[in-house]
């Protein structure tokens, strides 16, 4: 078998090497080991756990997800066996993930800023690859999540916070913060992250709305409002990701409707430096990610592409784009 | 533009009620759908939940509900005329191998409902069809005189001994091969997952190709949310229900 | 004929009494006077014309807009011929509208806090049945719009500015505030419009978002970024305005991807209480509003309503439903 | 995805160009469109612009362009090989009525491009073609041994009678009319808006049906902007380019 690092989908994310720029984005059936694992053996380069909280949560009562044509809406409700139990799932991810060479990202979320550090060095014990801080999940209303991605000032503290309770480990995980698309300006959030020490952005968690049946004359999902996800936020997501890579010079993680290779080409091409996938599962299985893959490897080989870096920030305003190739 | 959108639901009403035994009635809908027997059906009512049923017929659309708690109860409140919603086809069916040979299906509990529904598309495609239905008295028995009537050969099983051989599905099993016209036999079951893994056991000793349709909490139903895990990372809602292995014990191959 | 203001899609909006709850969406072939009169005639309950400005802009480059598949996007940027020139436009559509029973809605959008007092003025002598202020259009950077939609202050702050520059006309027009779905908290944003005096909302503009063309390696609009309407819209549509018609007694037109009579029911169900209309223009042509109409009627027909107003806010929370019911 | 999406711009590629006069060349793409004469795409080239133009065939999808400005003067530096994107067809086309009859086209500058594409199309649906082009002068028409090929009777006009009558394309109406084979003619134009008005007001004068290919300042091409109104209420890119009627006259009617 040859070097698989060295095949032309293999690329850089911080200090890590992927064999691919695919990454199962989180709450996607990162919920077990196994399910992690089936992610990378189908072709994930990154896989990213389901988030979890300070405690455990049982989620919303169905229905929690749909496909409305569109796109997918869900309100999960953060369900979770919470950080202490997560750290042990997580620990079984590793050793299951380790031989396929596929980095795992913890992903993690809590109610206050302080909850956030806290929840931060359970899940560091064990040993994640990358944190990831989910500070936008659309469908816990105020509980959680949503305040933090709104205002820079919050999205800073939690930054902070985490970086604060991983600065006393001898081997801190890197962090990447996951930002809402319902900002009125994306780009100050992430600057505003970036200055509070992050190390990547995640751009973007799901876009608040809401299905109605309108015989039912009833919002369909229990939780009446959800977030959008698949094809429906490709385009706000390639916008969000477009606007922070000009804003900050980390690596992000581009996620948003992500269905086929060329839907990640574009992706990486607005500015992306590895791509999330996640309701490309609904529509193509889990077999979605060796499908994206093949198609993106297709699509460089046709367009006289040599590697995923080649493709990055392509749809930049040229002296943005320049300056990203150089620094990210 | 609902119609053409796979993932709503979309409302069907009640066309008629057929009571199956004391706690199980069939609700025969007011339209079908195209599907496979196997597929399931995520049927909501507004304000109260929504739950996963299987396909007991597709045209019209048939849903066999045993009445165990809260949602199953609400179902049977139906009336002819009221309305359910259902999201669906979803997961996997059944697909019997071509050309057609012999069919055994092993059924227990509500799980005999898609086994009807497979039987005439079997039975229309050709294949000699047995079955095996497994309850735990004769009044939890379903469907018994629906398979007769189809010409189904059948053998019947209860653990009380109430009716037929005294003791499991699995039990009938030897005896319904012995029997069986042909040596091409494809094992077909629906049921607890304690009678699917002794099902596949059987199959796995004896060399024989199986199709079993597991049960798993769902939520979701699109393949994202995890909770439908069986075995080492099998989703039952889109890998499944109809698995050709015992979930819990192959590995999903990627 | 029979009085078409009883017959059951008539409706109430503020003072006006509209023979559809239709409403042609600003941008949306209201750039003349003769466009509005065929919106009109097509069955539009009430038209708004395009944004205008202080001065005169010629708009951005092509490509302007396209249709992406789940959606439209587009950059038109504003096009218009200043506050004086359309201030003649608006009577000359007045007149054209008046024989058609259809009230007429002026919009207008400015640089400044100060200028969008000085275009409302202007713009208030052709006499339009409403103002609508546009602080929300995603298509002009930083030039406009952005900023005021995306903080309970600035929105605040324009509309006060409009109400104060109408209120020493004889007769002011009441005025609609338009806001943009990117912003953490919608509700947040229509309870500071609805305390600084705005007696309308329409919700929502166009979401922010991008496409790329992945062998062209460059985003499709000229302006490289634009504004998602249409079908993808929907559902992000659906809960701004449900959490609006929780947060604030004044009416709203609800707007974003309704396509369909089906559609629009969904709209008053989550608590609008008439409907904007804008891609669907693309999607079934202008007869789209005719279209609509008799598919909204057949709905209420085959449900068992009697009136647009029996649908509105159906979908919301028990308590909020009777509370719009009867406040709204 | 993108094939199944009829809004985004494909990429094409230049298989073959025709110099059709001095200023004048057509590009043959390497695909093909369903669609219908008269029917417009919009032309992009990223960095530079995007313009309508009407298909001067569909199968390969072919452009006819003069080369007048900044953009068209883009697309003749294109070479073979070289990438074009096009969104469409866009708007509505010719609609020849049935029966077959005969058909009496006019066209006037690149507005004869999308006419050669209508002769054939006419033509192999049973109907008789006459076809009147002008041009200021000789140096100026275009495909008209195209058009002689394809078996259409042709009448000539330059406004400096260097070929053909002189003077404008409706001057040769008369003539066109009387060598008619049949009485069922239906006027079909595409050319410049002052020559579109005069063939429209012939028609009308004597009871003809006509369809005219109209232009207009296009921004979106999807019907929002306005930008594209012509006459009272008219949208050129969705209502048209080709109108029943003088769209400067007769009014939408919703
Ligand atoms: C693929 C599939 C097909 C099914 N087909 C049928 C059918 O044809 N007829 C039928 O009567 N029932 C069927 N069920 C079970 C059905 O979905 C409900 O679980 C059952 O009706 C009980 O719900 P309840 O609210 O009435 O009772 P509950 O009090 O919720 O539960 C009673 C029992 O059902 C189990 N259960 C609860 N929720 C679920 C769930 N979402 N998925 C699986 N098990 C659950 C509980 O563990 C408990 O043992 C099927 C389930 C699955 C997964
Ligand atoms: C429906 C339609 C079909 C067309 N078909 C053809 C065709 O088959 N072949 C062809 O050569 N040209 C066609 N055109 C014209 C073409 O779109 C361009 O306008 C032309 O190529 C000039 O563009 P330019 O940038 O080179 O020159 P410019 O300097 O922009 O313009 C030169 C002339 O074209 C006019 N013009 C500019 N932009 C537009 C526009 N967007 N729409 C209409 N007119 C405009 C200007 O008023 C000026 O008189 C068509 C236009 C329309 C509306
Ligand atoms: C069912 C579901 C559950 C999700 N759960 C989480 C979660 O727990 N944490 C998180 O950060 N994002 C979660 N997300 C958001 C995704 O990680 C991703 O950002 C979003 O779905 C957009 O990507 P996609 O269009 O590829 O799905 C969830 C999305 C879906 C559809
Ligand atoms: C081409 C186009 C131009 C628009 N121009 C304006 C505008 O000038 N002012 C404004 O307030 N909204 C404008 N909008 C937004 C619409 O009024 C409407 O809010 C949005 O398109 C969502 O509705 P829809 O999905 O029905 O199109 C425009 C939208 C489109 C598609
Ligand atoms: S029910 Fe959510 S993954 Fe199967
Ligand atoms: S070009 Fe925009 S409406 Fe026709």
């Amino acid at each position: 078998m040859h070097d698989r690092t060295k095949a032309p989908l293999a690329c850089d994310f911080l200090h890590l090497r992927l064999r691919s720029p695919l990454v199962l984005a989180s709450g996607i059936i990162g919920t077990s080991p196994t399910l992690l694992a089936r992610a990378a053996r189908s072709g994930a380069g990154m896989v990213t756990a389901k988030s979890c909280g300070p405690t455990p949560r049982a989620g919303h009562p169905n229905p929690v997800a749909l496909d409305w044509g569109g796109g997918l809406i869900n309100a999960i409700g953060l369900t979770n066996p919470g950080a202490e139990h997560e750290a042990a799932l997580l620990a079984e991810a590793k050793r299951l993930l380790e031989p396929l060479g596929v980095p795992l990202v913890a992903s993690i979320f809590a109610g206050t800023v302080a909850e956030f550090g806290q929840v931060a060095a359970v899940v560091a014990q064990a040993q994640p690859d990358l944190i990831e801080v989910n500070i936008s999940c659309p469908n816990v209303g105020d509980e959680f999540g949503t305040p933090f991605a709104g205002l820079p000032e919050s999205a800073a503290a939690v930054t902070d916070a985490v970086r604060r309770a991983l600065a006393s480990l001898p081997q801190p995980p890197p962090v990447s913060v996951k930002l809402a698309p319902n900002v009125p300006d994306i780009a100050r959030i992430a600057r505003a992250v970036a200055e509070a020490g992050a190390d990547a952005i995640t751009a973007v968690n799901t876009m608040p709305g809401m299905v109605i049946d309108a015989e039912a004359a009833r919002p369909v999902l229990a939780n009446r409002v959800g977030g959008i996800s698949g094809p429906a936020l490709k385009p706000v997501a390639l916008r969000a990701v477009y606007e922070i890579a000009q804003a900050v010079d980390l690596p992000i993680i581009g996620t948003g409707g992500v269905l086929t290779g060329v839907d990640a080409a574009e992706m990486l091409m607005a500015g992306a430096t590895v791509v999330g996938v996640g309701s490309a599962v609904w529509y193509r299985g889990v077999e979605a990610f060796a499908q994206i893959n093949a198609e993106l490897q297709q699509f460089m080989a046709a367009q006289g592409y040599g590697s995923v870096a080649e493709l990055r920030g392509l749809a930049l305003p040229p002296a943005a784009r320049e300056r990203r190739c150089a620094h990210v | 533009m609902s119609e053409a959108l796979a993932g709503l639901h979309r409302p069907y009403r009640v066309a008629s009620i057929r009571l199956e035994n004391a706690a199980t009635r069939t609700l025969v809908l007011d339209r079908s759908l195209a599907a496979d027997p196997g597929q399931f059906v995520m049927a909501w009512l507004p304000d109260v939940g929504e739950k996963p049923f299987s396909l007991a017929g597709a045209d019209p659309v048939c849903l066999t509900v045993a009445a165990v708690g809260p949602f199953s109860r609400a179902l049977h409140t139906l009336a002819v005329g009221d309305r359910i919603w259902l999201r669906g086809p979803l997961g996997r069916g059944f697909a019997p191998p071509s050309p057609a040979g012999h069919a055994l299906l092993v059924g227990g509990g509500y799980g005999v409902a898609p086994l009807r529904f497979l039987a005439e598309r079997l039975l229309a495609a050709g294949w000699h069809v047995s079955a095996i239905v497994g309850a735990r008295r004769a009044a939890d028995l379903l469907l018994v005189e629906a398979l007769a009537a189809l010409g189904v050969r059948l053998w019947l099983t209860t653990e009380d001994g109430s009716v037929g051989l005294r003791g499991l599905a699995t039990d009938a099993f030897d005896a319904a091969l012995t029997a069986a016209p042909e040596a091409r036999t494809t094992v077909f079951a629906c049921g607890p997952v304690g009678m699917l893994a002794a099902v596949a056991a059987l199959c796995r000793t004896r060399g024989l190709p199986v199709q079993l349709a597991w049960e798993a909490h769902m939520r979701c139903a699109v393949g994202l949310c995890g909770s439908c895990e069986v075995g080492a990372g099998w989703l039952t809602c889109l890998d499944g229900p109809v698995f050709p292995c015992d979930p819990t014990v192959a590995l999903p191959m990627g």
